[in-house]
């Protein structure tokens, strides 16, 4: 039984004029359980909304999504969703806020606290536990969020570019923390990115999903051998092989979105 | 300012198992309910043995409906409330009456002195009264109606008294209202308005509605009255020696007993003045005067819309008995 | 108090180009309009049971005489005033121009209130040293009696019209004006500094940043504000008046009228949501850019 | 009013592990801080020379009898009043009495009513149902003069302290109510989402993201409230009691003392004032983790 | 005269206790009439605040910040800014927000509106005009705040990661609109951004700032020959060894930083 499996889903959005804007359209997509997968595909196309569908803040217009065989019908705590936009709590120190999930899952407060001091440490936010998100930058915000998330160890991980506001350095660490935690609890992780490298050196899967209304464009198994380390990968020439085919697929789908949307072909190179 | 808090203090001060009545009244400051604070600073709620509580109120039926209610037991109000709470099949009955007339006075505008010479030139103009439904509203449409003009042809409109009635003047809102003292005295200083019609004498109630029209009352439910009679008679007895001081003693020295703040906003000498002019007012008995009932019931049968057409037992609104068996208190 | 209907399917805007067109047309939106409708039906329907449930409990108590009519009134004799009001006329004349009177007062009071609130508190939560100057004394006179004050305009401004709307100007103003300085002040520190370097000047960050960005919470202050202002021409006209159904509710007060009373208060009542409904309408249209509300997104919850 | 006094420099907290000490003090944020001192010593100076030259016009425009002190009163007279019931009490008793019995009132009236306005407002914000269910009622509810619910109160709770507190809180209901609502609507869709992903319970998402999101909302209704809560007690003792700060204002009303009727609102906005100072102090503890208000940001501006 | 100077400045922001926060600290640098500046740094290391100062937007609590010779008093209207977190209007369409900066200008409405268009279809997002930003995804949010700065072709430009949330295609192509527009009206640029090749790919300048209280650890001129193109200039030698050498200065920094918050020196690589 796969972990996530979405079956021909379409998700409209309503317009105003009583019409709808296709958002994505007929896209199936399966990850199997401990399965890590990458999602690639130009701005605009869906991803975030295939996110959604998958953790039950939104519902498809069509198809179905399941989860653990189960159908999503609405929110489920087994799902850990990093969101693309901030979505830490203002109010809550970043301590708190790491701290929530722990303590929503009935651990107690000093057990919350100390685990979440962990998990500071490994997204090198130690020191900044007293402050409010609105004084941390980008970047910390960020980490914040990714650590909310991963405290829980969910068995459904959705991250939606977690690491796009991070130095490529910062970037990296990450990675090799998220690939140990993946590896000790084995969730499926579904991992969507604008990086290429990066999706190719985390990902035993990447799907590239169309221009216009998303749906799966090509599926690509990466089979570079595990463990991996995420900076030296790049340089291993199955990995300049994978990359190329992975980037003819995601090229074109680029192009044509930004075609589309400037109207003058010749300018997507 | 001091006498009139440190007396109200010390005589507040509960006399052991004395009963304690309640009342509430329709504004304690006007001259016309003047016998409750009255009797109150002479000490004689005390000296007849029971604890009197009063509560002031605005004008306006209120104070008969929290009585009903049972949060007070008795009001003073005007007396022809009786009859409109029997209409609605309510009974509640005056123990002491304590203003044989109104006590109230048309005034109108200095500037229609000489084109406004009685009510039958009321015709067409805005007429001042306290409040819709109030006594002075009934009374000015009897009053309009007695001069032969239908009071659908003049304007009624709500002034309240004081600073809002002379400025409804002033600014002729209105042409002529019907209110008491001390309004009436600071509206006549300042030459803002005339005396049309005075209902603080006998004579002139008399000329104007053609019979004496009992007022201020002390009115209670008789359920109450009849399973307290003890009671009553103690606060009778406090009203009606209160009602006898009144005659022996000359206004300036009612003013004095009076507390302080009474006359703060017009000053003690105008407040002496209208205490003068309107002495005559009080009931120097307290009994209820024969014609009184059915002048009041004359005016209400015919403008009070929840009383026309009921038959009303005058005899139930009023009782003569606990004034009649009176002792004085000191 | 916002959009109590919220449609079920979020609103967005007119397919872009390159989309191909939807062959099939969307049968879910459809069906969820119509289930939107079919809610809206049933929720209109409970509202009205609740009503005919304690309107018939309140008959059967007064009925049983556990109920007295004398003080709390009944809902037979609350019809019927109502119909002789209708039929008759009132003691004051028609039913009609007393509702008039009093809608007259009560929408000038609640015009001019608003937009005073309105100016007065953007500008007070733009302009630090007008704040610092006269909040403390708008503060205090927000703690002043309006019965009071009632009395002192109209003395001040007699017993025409003027006294009423201002007194309902008044009780309308600080609501709005609260709440369009908290308003003005939780704008988004980003979106001010953004539009001053686009080349906003200050007056247009105000119109074209503060305004649209406090705009929730003027409109949350306006919902509550027209029932203020109706209650701020009632108040005026129980003050000091010959028309207007204040004065309806007051006489039948005094005449121990219990039914009169509260047919009055229907009538108020039922102004005063038509009025919200009214403004339900001017908020979806000025706030269409908004994203759907918690309430709407039924899978968040 | 939120903070009119936002200090000029942002809060922030205490220095993460790993930043080297600040070798020197940090001489601007100490003058800084005495800068916002000096403000708020000119700030209050000012106000209380727009007072005093309010006070003194209106004096010699008395004195010049430009202005009637019978129907407007005169600054002296307030004060003479002012002095009389400090130094030789009220006619209703001492002066401490009357203010803490009103003050007793509202601030239960105060504290009842925005316990459950906030309840009901984040109860019907979050649940649909009950907001289309009982919104108009309450909408209705809102357009009900309140002295016309007030002798109503009094006839069915009697003239103890119990018709006042419902009173006011009747008046600070509807307006904490309305926010609140509100204010649990606007919350951010992506933290209700985050916090349910997390693992917390509906009742755990009310608590821990609408409440705190709310609050601004909420906070700036308690602002006014206060002030109707005070509105209410006074209201209550003008409807009937035999103590307390309405008493005295109307029963200086009723004798045609404006100067008394002054000096009682004097008072009243004193308590006002102070009770607002104490919100604004729980306010800054509560909303701590916000960035400062675009007030305190004169640079943006 | 330079076009933006800051010297020796410091920002310090105050703590609740009454200390305060050390963000930068005595930085200096000078961005030169038509330069292109990059500037990379760890995360958290003080970039978007040295962007604030330069803008106006905050006050350095010691030293000078210039622009045009001149002090920086407060919001000049010359400046553009691309801000790291979302500040789009949310109560204006698209096409609206783009358009304002020309409406603001004085230019009349149907000329901003036609400006606004041109500006969206180089963005990618002809079609879109009458979106609400609610309605975008991520990196569509971010090209109309590109759009929204770039169409004042201000003299000085501020960019803080304008390009994170873009596709690699997207952003190749945003790289050389921008390269162009920068090349028609060589204002003076910021670039703040966590990717070393787009930084040496673009600027005549790299400017690498330290962990901790952000300082200026080194700075590196990239004479590259321009015109250049984006998606090819990484394959030259010159490039790499540029690369390198900023590289490892930056290396060093990240690390320092991120060790300093972990305190657990051997997880740095
Ligand atoms: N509420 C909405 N109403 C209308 N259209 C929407 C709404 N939400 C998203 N869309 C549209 O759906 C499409 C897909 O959006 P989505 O956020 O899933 O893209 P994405 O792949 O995550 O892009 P990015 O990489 O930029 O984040 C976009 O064209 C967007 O405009
Ligand atoms: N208002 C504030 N109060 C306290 N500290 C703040 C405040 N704003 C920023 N900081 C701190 O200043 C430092 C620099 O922040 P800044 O946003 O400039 O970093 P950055 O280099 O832009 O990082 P990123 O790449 O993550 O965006 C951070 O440590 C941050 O926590
Ligand atoms: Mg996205
Ligand atoms: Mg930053």
């Amino acid at each position: 039984m796969a972990a996530i499996e979405l079956r021909n889903v379409t998700k409209k959005f309503a317009t105003a004029d009583g019409g709808t804007y296709t958002a994505i359209k007929d896209l199936s997509l399966t990850v199997e359980e401990g399965q890590f997968c990458a999602v690639v595909g130009p701005t605009g196309c869906g991803k975030s909304t295939t996110l959604t569908l998958v953790s039950g803040l939104e519902r498809p217009s069509r198809g179905e999504a399941l989860v653990h065989g189960e159908p999503v019908r609405g929110i489920d705590i087994e799902t850990g969703f990093v969101f693309q936009q901030d979505a830490v709590f203002p109010w809550r120190s970043v301590l708190d806020n790491v701290a929530a999930g722990p303590v929503y899952r009935g651990a107690g407060r000093s057990e919350a606290t100390r685990l979440a001091r962990d998990w500071l440490r490994r997204v090198g936010l130690s020191g900044f536990e007293d402050r409010y998100p609105h004084q941390l930058s980008g970047g910390m915000r960020k980490r914040v969020a990714l650590a909310q998330s991963l405290i829980n160890q969910p068995r459904v991980l959705l991250m939606d570019e977690p690491f796009s506001a991070l130095d490529v350095q910062t970037r990296a660490i990450m990675s090799t923390e998220l690939l140990q935690l993946w590896d000790q609890t084995k969730p499926a992780v579904v991992f969507v990115t604008h990086d290429l490298e990066e999706a190719i050196a985390l990902a035993d899967k990447v799907v590239v999903i169309t221009a216009g209304p998303g749906t799966v464009k090509a599926e690509f198994e990466i089979d570079l051998p595990r463990p991996r380390v995420v900076q030296e990968i790049r340089f291993q020439p199955a990995f300049t092989r994978i990359y190329e085919q992975v980037w003819e697929a995601l090229r074109a789908e680029v192009a044509e979105a930004y075609a589309r949307t400037t109207r003058v072909a010749e300018l997507a190179s | 300012a001091n006498n009139a808090a440190g007396v109200q203090s010390s005589s507040s001060k509960p006399a052991a198992n004395a009963p304690t009545v309640t009342i509430m009244v329709g504004g304690m400051s006007k001259q016309i309910y003047l016998p409750f604070m009255l009797a109150k600073e002479l000490g004689y709620y005390e000296k007849a043995g029971v604890n009197v509580n009063l509560i002031d109120e605005p004008a306006g039926g209120d104070a008969t409906q929290n009585m009903l209610a049972g949060q007070v037991q008795g009001v003073g109000g005007f007396y022809d409330h009786n009859i409109a709470l029997q209409a609605q099949g309510k009974s509640s009955e005056a123990v002491v009456s304590m203003l044989q007339i109104p006590g109230e006075v048309e005034l109108c505008r200095s500037d229609l002195k000489g084109k406004v010479t009685s009510p039958a030139d009321f015709k067409g103009l805005s007429l001042g009264i306290t409040d819709t439904g109030s006594s002075t509203d009934f009374l000015t449409q009897y009053l309009t109606k007695k001069a032969g003009v239908d009071p659908a042809a003049t304007t009624r409109r709500g002034v309240g008294a004081g600073q809002t009635f002379i400025a409804a003047m002033k600014q002729k809102a209105i042409a002529c209202g019907m209110t008491t003292e001390p309004t009436v005295s600071q509206a006549l200083s300042d030459k803002t308005a005339f005396i049309l019609l005075d209902m603080r004498t006998a004579a002139g109630s008399k000329a104007a509605l053609g019979g004496t029209y009992p007022a201020t009352s002390l009115y209670m439910q008789t359920e109450w009255v009849n399973s307290h009679k003890d009671t009553v008679q103690k606060l009778v007895n406090a009203y009606v020696s209160t009602l006898t001081w009144i005659q022996g003693h000359t206004p300036a020295e009612i003013a004095d007993k009076m507390p302080a703040d009474y006359y703060k906003g017009v000053g003690k000498p105008a407040y002496i003045h209208a205490l003068t002019s309107e002495k005559g007012i009080f009931n120097p008995t307290g009994l209820m005067p024969e014609d009184g009932p059915k002048t009041c019931l004359a005016v209400l049968g015919e403008f009070n819309p929840k009383v026309q057409g009921k038959s009303i037992d005058l005899t139930k609104t009023y009782t003569n008995e606990f004034v009649s068996a009176a002792t004085p208190v000191s | 108090m916002t959009d109590l209907h919220t449609p079920v399917t979020p609103s967005a805007h007119p397919a872009p180009l390159g989309t191909p067109p939807d062959e099939v047309q969307p049968a879910e939106a459809k069906s969820g309009m119509a289930a939107a409708r079919r809610r809206r039906v049933v929720m209109a329907g409970l509202r009205v049971g609740i009503v005919a449930v304690l309107l018939v409990t309140w008959q059967l108590c007064v009925n049983a005489k556990l109920v007295d009519p004398f003080f709390w009134g009944e809902p037979s004799g609350v019809w019927a005033s109502l119909r002789d009001w209708v039929t008759i006329g009132t003691p004051q004349g028609s039913l009609g121009d007393q509702i008039l009177v009093t809608l007259e007062e009560a929408v000038l009071g609640f015009a001019v209130g608003s937009v005073l609130g309105v100016v007065c508190g953007i500008a007070l939560g733009r302009v630090r040293l007008l704040a610092e100057l006269f909040g403390p004394f708008l503060k205090a006179a927000n703690s002043i009696p309006r019965i009071i004050l009632g009395s002192i305009f109209t003395v001040a401004f007699g017993f025409g019209i003027q006294s009423k709307v201002i007194l309902a100007v008044v009780l309308v103003f600080f609501g709005v004006f609260f709440n369009a300085f908290q308003g003005a002040r939780e704008v988004d520190r980003n979106l001010i500094a953004n539009a001053r370097l686009l080349g906003a000047s200050r007056w247009r960050v105000t119109r074209d940043v503060v305004l649209p960005s406090a705009f929730t919470w003027i409109l949350a202050s306006l919902h509550i504000s027209f029932g203020f202002a109706l209650i701020g021409a009632l108040v005026g006209e129980i003050l000091g008046a010959n028309r207007g159904l204040g004065l309806l509710i007051r006489s039948s007060q005094n005449n121990f009228d219990m039914n009169g009373v509260l047919a009055g208060m229907v009538l108020v009542a039922v102004i005063a949501l038509t009025a919200e409904a009214l403004i339900t309408l001017l908020e979806r249209r000025l706030l269409r850019w908004r994203p759907p509300q918690t309430h709407g997104g039924a899978a968040v919850e």
